[in-house]
C-alpha cells in the first residue's frame, strides 16, 4: 500500500484539521468527536440536515456542509459508520430548535448507528434513507438497495429547501421523493485500498472491470471484460430508466460521478456517452454534473446517476450554495 | 460456574469477573482482529476485526470504570462503550445486545437458566436493532444456536457452549447473506466464513474460559 | 491498459463535447479545430488571455476558461502541445481589440507552438511562461524549468487584473512576477498510462516513490523509497523556501494538488502537514487550496506549490470567477 | 541523383519525386510509430511516434495539393501541414526545417551543393526555433552532421549521408540532454537514443532511398 499519509491512525485527524483551515470561512471542524458544522450554525428556526457516513467518499459529507446544503457531518472511521456520540454531538451544536433531518444511506452501519442516535435525541428527528444503488436486487426481506451518488442530490436539494424555511416533515417528504425519482449504477476498473488494512480489497484483472460497484468495493452485479465507455453508458442508463421508470419526454439530472482514481478527462466523456443514452431514451437532460463527488478512496471507475426533476426539484438545484465543494448560485 | 444454583457473587467478586471477562474479550479480540478483518475482506469491507479492536480498546480503556459497577451495569456500560467507538454494524449491534443484557439484572447471572436470560435478552436486541434472524448469515447464526443449546440445560454447559459455537459459525460457510454488506454479495456470499459469526464465537469461547476458571 | 473510454483517437472529442455540454452557462466549445472560450468573448477593450497545452491535465486548461480568468484554452493531444492553428482561431475567436496575453507552461512543444502562432498574430501579443517547478535545475544552456501547479494561480491572479481592465504590458509583468514569486514540486506514487502509448510512462515498486515528478511523468530529482506525508512536506516546503526566497514572515498561498488518482482524503492530510513545515519556516498561510487542479491523468501523488503574495495578489486571488472548476467571490 | 549538375527538373518531374519524397516519408513514420514512442517513452513523454504519424498522415492526405506545387512551395506547405498537425516539440521544429528549405529556390535542387544549401536552411532554422544547437542530443545531432558530411563533397553522397546519420544517432545515446523533455531527466537521459534523431535518421533514410531509384 502506498499512500501520502503519515499513518492510518492519524490520517483522518489530519485531513479533518487540514480540511477545517482551507475551509475556515465556510466549517467549524471538531475533532473529538469527529463532526463538521456549518460557520454560522446553529440556524435558529431552520431545520438542520446532518449526514454522515464512513470516510474515504471525499467530497462527500464534509465538503457538503455550508449555506444551502448540510448542517452538520459526521465522518466515521475509512468506509465505517461514524457512531452515536458523534452524531449526538453534532445534533447539538446545530440544532436550530425546528427538528433535525437525518440523511443516511443505506448501509447496516449507518442505519442502526443514526438510529441509536435519533432514539436518544430530545427534539424531533426524522431521517431520509437513500438507496439509489441499481445494482443491489430491491427485496424487502433483505438489506435492500445502498446509497450511493444520489445522496449528493438529496442533499442539495433538500438542502435548498431547509435554506428556505421548509419544515421537518415537508423536507423528509422531499427526501424520500427525490432519492425514489433517482437511480445510480457504478462500475469500477481497480480497487480501492483501504488504510487500515493496506491490502486492495478485491482485485481485477488487465481486462476485467465490476458492473455495478459498490463504494466500499463491495462487488456489484458482474465482473465483465472491460466494456466502451458507450456500452458502459448503455447498460446503466438502461437500467435506470427502466427502474425509476422515466419515460419519454421527461427532464432529468445527469450526474457522472468518479470513484476517485478517474481522471476528469474520462469522466466527461462518459458523461457525453450518457448524455448521448439518455437523448436515445427521450430524455432531457436539464441539469449535469461531472466530477469526483461521492467516491471510493482512490478506485478508478465511475458511476451514473439520473434523477427525475421538476420545477421545484430544478429550482432547488440552483439555488445558492456555498460549501467546500459546491459553491453556486 | 456450575448448572446449579449458587449463592449470588459478592461485589469484590463481581469486580474481578468482571475484569477477567473485559481482559479476555479484549485480548482474543485483539489477537484475532487480522482474521476477522480478513473473513470481512471476502464477502464485506475489510473493517470487522479493526472495528472490534477499537471498541474493545475503550472497553479495556475504561476497565477500571467499568469493574467498579455492578455486574448488570457494567454490561451496560460496556454495551455503551461499543456503541460509542466501533461504528459499522457491529458497534450498535454487540452495543445493543450488551446494554439489553445488562438491564436484566443489576447481579450476575449464578444458574445456567439465568444465563440463557442474558442471552436471549442479548439476541434479542441484535434482532430488533438488526431487523433481522437467523438464516441472515450474521453474528445471530451464531449466538441463537448457543442460547439455544443452552436452554437444553447441557451437563457440561461450557463445552456445549463452544461446540455448538464452533459449529454454528461453520454453518454459516454455506449460508447466503440477506443482511449486512455481505448481502449485496448475493448467491456469491456463499463459500465464507460470516466475520460477525465468527467474532461472536471468538466472545463466546473467551467468556467460557473465564467461567472455566472461575 | 484499462480507461473509460471508446478509443484514444475519439477521446478528445468526446470529452471536450462532454464538457461542453455541462458547462454550455460558461463556455463555447470548438471541436475543429479545438479550443475552448468563455461564452461572452470577445470582450471589448478587455485583454485576452489565452492558455493550453497537452490534454491530461484537467481541469487545466479548459476548467479556467471563464468570467475572471481565461478567455480561452487550447488542448492538445494528450501531453502534446497543442498546434498553432488552434490558438489562432482561439486568438481570433476572443481578440478585444487590446492585445493577448499567452500563458504557456515551459516545455519545448508548448513554447514553440505558442512562438509560431504569435509570429502570425496580427495584433500585440505577449507571453508569461510559468517555469516554477523545482525540481528541474534551473540553468541557462538548457530547456529551464517546467511550468507546473503554478500556473493555475498566475492564470487566477492574471485572469483578475485582466477583468479590472489591466493592460497588456502590466499583466504580463504581474504574471511573471507571480510565477518568479512561486515554487512547486511534486511527488509520484504511481504513473499514468497515455492513453494513445497504452502502457505506463515508468514503474514505480510497491515502497518507490518519485520525488520531484513532472506533471507528463517525467521523472523527477530521484527515485526514492516512500516517505511519510510530513516528510514529504519538509522536503518539498524547504526546497521552495529556499529557491523563492521565502523569508519569515511572508504571507504565502499554500496550494495542495493532487495529480488525478490520490484521493482528496489524503490531499487534505498532505495539506496539514504542508502548512505545519511552511508555519515553521516563520510563513503566514493567508490563502489556500487543495484539489485536483494540474493533473497528470490518473496518476497517484500531489505537489505543494508555495508563492508569494501581497495586498495586490490577495486581492487579485479572491476576485470573483466563473469557470468550470473555480467559483467564488 | 549524381553529384553532378544536371538540367532542372520539369514540373511533372517534381510532381512524381515530391510525390515520392511524401510517400516515402509517411511509410517509413508509419512503420517505425512505436519504436520512436517508445524511445520517447524511456527519456521523453512517449509520444514522438505517434506526432510524427499524425503529422505525415496530414501530409499524405493533403499529397495531391502539395505535388501539384513547385518543389520549393511543395517543401514549405508540407512543413506548415507538419506545424498544424503534429503539436510537441517536433512539430515546430521540422516544419520550420521545411518551411526554410522550402523557401531557398522553387525548383528542386539538381545538385548536391543545392542539397546542402537547404539542409542548411533546415537546421539553421531548426537551431533557431529550438534555441539549440549540436551536443543537446536532439534532431540537431543528426542533422547537422549529415549536412556536414554531404557539405564535404563525398563520392557517393547517399551512402555518405545514410552512414553518417547512423553514426549520428548512436552518437547521441550517450549524450545528456539539455533540450526538450530529456533534459528534465538530466544525467539520466544518458544511455538511451533521442527519439528526434531516430526520426531523422529514418527521413534521411526514405530520402536517399527516393533519391536512389530517381
Ligand atoms: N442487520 C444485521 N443483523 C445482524 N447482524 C448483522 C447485521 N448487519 C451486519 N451484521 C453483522 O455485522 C458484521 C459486520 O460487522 P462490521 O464489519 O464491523 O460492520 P460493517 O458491515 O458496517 O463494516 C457481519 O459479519 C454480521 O455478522
Ligand atoms: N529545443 C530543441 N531543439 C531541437 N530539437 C528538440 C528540441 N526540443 C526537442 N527536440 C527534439 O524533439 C524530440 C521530441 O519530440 P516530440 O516527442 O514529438 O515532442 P515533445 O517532447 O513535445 O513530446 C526530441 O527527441 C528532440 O530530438
Ligand atoms: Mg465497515
Ligand atoms: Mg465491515
Ligand atoms: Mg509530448
Ligand atoms: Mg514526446
Amino acid at each position: 500500500m502506498k499512500k501520502l499519509i503519515n499513518s492510518p491512525d492519524t490520517l483522518l485527524a489530519e485531513s479533518l484539521a487540514g480540511f477545517g483551515a482551507v475551509h475556515a470561512d465556510i466549517v467549524n471542524v471538531n475533532l473529538d468527536p469527529m463532526f463538521v458544522t456549518r460557520k454560522d450554525a446553529p440556524r435558529a428556526g431552520k431545520v438542520a440536515l446532518i449526514s454522515g457516513g464512513g470516510t474515504g467518499h471525499e467530497p462527500m459529507h464534509a465538503g457538503f456542509v455550508g449555506m444551502g446544503m448540510l448542517d452538520a457531518a459526521c465522518p466515521g472511521q475509512v468506509f465505517t459508520s461514524p457512531t452515536p456520540d458523534q452524531m449526538i454531538a453534532a445534533m447539538e451544536a446545530v440544532d436550530g430548535g425546528a427538528g433535525i433531518l437525518l440523511i443516511v444511506k443505506n448501509y447496516a452501519g449507518d442505519v442502526m448507528n443514526f438510529e441509536m442516535a435519533a432514539e436518544m435525541a430530545s427534539g424531533p428527528v426524522e431521517t431520509v434513507l437513500t438507496n439509489d444503488d441499481e445494482a443491489v436486487e430491491e427485496s424487502t426481506h433483505s438489506q435492500g438497495r445502498r446509497g450511493v451518488a444520489a445522496t449528493v442530490i438529496v442533499e442539495k436539494i433538500v438542502g435548498a429547501a431547509a435554506e428556505r424555511g421548509g419544515d421537518l416533515a415537508s423536507l423528509k417528504a422531499l427526501g424520500d421523493a427525490v432519492n425514489a425519482a433517482s437511480g445510480t449504477m457504478g462500475v469500477a476498473l481497480t480497487s480501492c485500498t483501504v488504510p487500515a488494512a493496506g491490502l486492495p480489497t478485491f482485485t481485477l484483472a488487465e481486462d476485467e472491470m465490476e458492473m455495478g460497484i459498490g463504494i466500499h468495493g463491495e462487488p456489484g452485479r458482474r465482473r465483465v471484460a472491460m466494456m466502451t465507455a458507450s456500452a458502459i453508458a448503455e447498460e446503466i442508463v438502461g437500467a435506470i430508466v427502466d427502474d425509476v421508470k422515466l419515460a419519454s419526454g421527461e427532464e432529468v439530472l445527469l450526474l457522472v460521478n468518479g470513484m476517485g482514481g478517474t481522471p476528469l478527462l474520462e469522466l466527461y466523456g462518459l458523461y457525453d456517452a450518457a448524455a448521448r443514452v439518455a437523448k436515445g431514451h427521450g430524455l432531457t437532460i436539464t441539469r449535469s454534473l461531472v466530477g469526483n463527488y461521492c467516491t471510493s478512496l482512490e478506485m478508478a471507475g465511475a458511476s451514473i446517476t439520473l434523477t427525475r426533476l421538476d420545477a421545484e426539484r430544478t429550482a432547488l438545484w440552483d439555488a445558492p450554495v456555498r460549501t467546500a465543494a459546491f459553491h453556486w448560485g | 460456574m456450575s448448572t446449579e444454583t449458587e449463592a449470588p457473587a459478592e461485589a469484590a467478586g463481581d469486580t474481578a469477573l468482571i475484569a477477567a471477562l473485559i481482559a479476555a474479550a479484549h485480548d482474543t479480540i485483539t489477537t484475532h482482529r487480522d482474521e476477522l478483518s480478513e473473513l470481512d475482506r471476502a464477502i464485506g469491507d475489510g473493517d470487522h476485526g479493526h472495528n472490534m479492536a477499537r471498541g474493545f480498546d475503550a472497553v479495556a480503556a475504561a476497565a477500571d470504570e467499568i469493574t467498579a459497577l455492578p455486574f448488570g451495569k457494567a454490561l451496560a456500560k460496556a454495551g455503551t462503550t461499543l456503541v460509542m467507538k466501533v461504528g459499522g454494524a457491529s458497534g450498535p449491534l454487540y452495543g445493543s445486545a450488551l446494554m439489553a443484557a445488562g438491564k436484566v439484572r443489576d447481579e450476575a447471572p449464578t444458574t445456567l437458566a439465568e444465563v440463557v436470560e442474558l442471552l436471549d435478552a442479548a439476541v434479542d436486541a441484535v434482532k430488533k436493532r438488526g431487523k433481522s434472524d437467523v438464516g441472515a448469515k450474521t453474528m445471530l447464526d451464531v449466538l441463537v444456536p448457543v442460547a439455544d443449546a443452552l436452554r437444553a440445560g447441557p451437563a457440561e454447559p461450557l463445552g456445549t457452549a463452544r461446540e455448538s459455537a464452533a459449529a454454528a459459525l461453520e454453518a454459516t460457510r454455506d449460508m447466503v447473506a440477506t443482511k449486512g454488506r455481505a448481502a449485496f454479495l448475493g448467491e456469491r456470499s456463499a463459500g465464507h466464513l460470516d466475520p460477525g459469526a465468527r467474532s461472536s464465537t471468538l466472545l463466546i469461547d473467551a467468556v467460557s474460559a473465564v467461567l472455566e476458571k472461575s
